[in-house]
């Protein structure tokens, strides 16, 4: 079982990894902002996986406080890095 | 190659490049990203550092207080820093500090 | 041992959702599409891998607090798709169309 | 623990924060460089957990991955805005970074750096014993159970002291550079109402968790402070502002609560045990708990001001 938890960690890991191409390419704002929030979700699962693994309960609250904190970075940028009218952020 | 000595280099690798980008870029934003970087490397140096000599308990408490104080200095400073530009941008419409027709 | 084979069934299931999410969000064609593929792995991915996690554990006490998580993750995610999708539609993207 | 997770699933994730930090660094637009620094902060979260120091990746991920990234995104915003208004070239926030002719040479020595940082790395003795064990012997005086909380709050107290009069002084400094800009509002729309409606008591609840958490657990009054300074940013992006007649005294009170009952126990203690922040031993415990139950507090308060980068005093405009 630890074995198998072991690579389901890597291929989260490779799943984020990955996910860095869409923040390079964009093209607007939003492309990217997605991209960081699959790389909290990621996050998040990781660290229950990790939780189970070591037997370390903390990281479940490591976990929670992800949870929260991506949700107030998006809306940080819907309100304030992303107007309404069309500003160079957008541009490549 | 021990995991401890893959990230006390990955420390000094954050730190080396923090370094860099800071001399090198001239935006203050990204003077500032890079000091944050270099502040991240050198406490990844100093966990991973002592983590590499100990037993695999758990990292030496005194080591994880010191730097859960650096993150919170290193937060404050950055937004005094992000004031401070915002301010000189204000004042001279400059997101840099040297004028560039000096070079 | 019933349990362990169930158990790595769903996180199978979930790793297959994290997949399918980053495969959306990197060969869909517009931010539209990619929301769509955000949000099953926040909703379908996170569930399944914390189902499975939470047969493992044995403990009412981690399921429950894996069910908050879980919760917590689905309600910012479809907010913060709603405010994206919104803000994107008020800027004038316009969706892909085939 | 270690051999649990192969060796290589280290490799690649330092090999990724690297990446990362570099991408960040060198990308030639800012918005995606500060969307690049968050998913690094939520990547160095994950390393804090491989080094078994779970205090620390709660840190970070509350005030790494989540204030930093805030804040950074309401600077970048409020650069762009400046701009276009000003209505010159747009094209500051696109532009290629621009490099010192040097470059190549900086390039040169900072490798020649990581060369001699990695040789020196690798010939460390591995020897020295650190600190665990005079704080594990300790640690049944010092009024909790958690040796990270009793480091902080009891053996090394006046750093924590210290840092809490930092955290004022960057305040200080903000304050002195004028008023919180005013931020042309956007009508906020039903989501986003229902969203921090339910969402800053959740992280009021979570905070108040954590503070608890701390005599016992990974947890205490920096995280704890840092997520109730993530409710506060929430409300203010959801529109909420501070009501004028708080922002004088009450604002300062909170702001300052913290700093000055943990400068009272401090002075308190030295009257009573002859030292600085010796606490008498049998009330150890409810000290720590009432420090930073404030410093919480304060902690919470003074992030929140970070944030809204100037002092919210209704007053003359800027000179």
């Amino acid at each position: 079982m630890a074995l198998f938890y072991g690579f389901l960690l890597i291929f989260l890991l490779l799943n984020l990894l990955a996910g860095l191409w869409r923040i390079m390419r964009g093209p607007t704002g939003a492309d990217r902002m997605l991209a960081a929030q699959l790389f909290g979700t990621t996050t998040v699962a990781m660290l229950v996986v990790m939780a189970q693994l070591q037997e370390q309960a903390s990281l479940r609250n490591v976990a929670l406080v992800i949870a929260l904190l991506a949700a107030v970075t998006a809306v940080a940028f819907v309100r304030r890095a992303w107007p309404e009218k069309e500003t160079s952020a957008d541009a490549d | 190659m021990n995991s401890f000595f893959i990230y006390s280099l990955t420390g000094a690798g954050l730190f080396v490049l923090g370094l860099y980008a800071l001399i090198v870029h001239a935006h203050l934003l990204r003077k500032i990203l890079a000091i944050n970087v270099m502040s991240s490397g050198v406490f990844l140096l100093l966990v991973a550092l002592a983590r590499h000599s100990g037993e695999p308990a758990a990292a030496d408490p005194v080591l994880q207080a010191m730097v859960i104080t650096g993150i919170v200095v290193a937060v404050s400073a950055t937004a005094l820093a992000l004031v401070l530009m915002l301010k000189l941008h204000s004042a001279t419409g400059q997101t840099q500090l040297h004028d560039d027709s000096g070079e | 041992m019933l349990t362990d084979y169930l158990a790595v069934l769903l996180l199978i299931v979930g790793g297959f959702f994290f997949l399918a999410g980053t495969v959306g969000l990197l060969r869909f064609p517009d931010v539209y599409t990619r929301l769509h593929a955000l949000t099953k792995a926040d909703n379908l991915g996170l569930g399944f891998i914390m189902a499975g996690l939470a047969i493992q554990s044995g403990s009412w006490l981690v399921a429950g607090k894996l069910l908050v998580i879980w919760l917590l993750v689905m309600l910012a995610g479809a907010s913060v798709a709603h405010l994206i999708a919104r803000r994107a539609l008020q800027r004038d993207i316009t969706p892909w169309q085939r | 623990m270690a051999t649990l997770i192969p060796v290589w699933f280290d490799g690649l994730l330092g090999l990724g924060l690297v990446w990362f930090a570099w991408q960040a660094l060198s990308s030639d637009n800012l918005f995606r460089a500060i969307v690049l620094f968050v998913a690094f902060g939520l990547m160095l979260a994950l390393v804090w957990v491989r080094l078994a120091a779970p205090d620390i990746a709660l840190a970070e991920a509350a005030i790494g991955a989540g204030v930093t990234g805030a804040l950074l995104l309401a600077a970048m915003a409020r650069l762009n805005v400046v701009i276009y208004e000003q209505a010159t070239d747009n094209n500051e926030t696109s532009s290629p970074p621009r490099r010192r002719p040097a470059s190549e040479l900086v390039a040169l020595l900072a490798a020649g750096l990581f060369v001699a940082l990695a040789w020196t790395l690798y010939h460390l003795p591995l020897d020295t014993p650190g600190l665990r064990q005079a704080v594990s012997e300790q640690l049944a005086n010092s009024g909790v159970s958690h040796p990270v909380t009793a480091v902080l709050l009891n053996f090394r107290g006046y750093d924590t002291l210290l840092e809490l009069l930092v955290l004022l002084l960057a305040l200080l400094g903000i304050w002195s550079l004028g008023q919180c800009p005013r931020q042309a509002e956007v009508a906020t729309g039903e989501v986003l109402d229902a969203l921090s409606r339910l969402l800053a008591p959740v992280l009021l609840l979570v905070a108040a968790y954590l503070l608890w958490l701390g005599a016992s657990a990974p947890g205490g009054a920096f995280q704890a402070g840092a997520v109730l300074a993530a409710g506060g940013i929430l409300l203010l992006l959801s529109g909420w502002r501070l009501p004028a007649r708080l922002t004088r005294w009450p604002l300062r009170v909170l702001l300052a609560v913290g700093p000055l009952l943990f400068l009272c126990l401090a002075l308190i203690s030295l009257l009573l045990e002859g030292r600085l922040l010796q606490y008498p031993l049998a009330q150890a415990g409810g000290w720590i708990l009432l420090i930073e139950a404030t410093a919480t507090l304060s902690i919470g308060a003074i992030l929140v001001a970070l944030f809204m980068g100037g002092n919210p005093e209704p007053g003359q405009p800027d000179e």
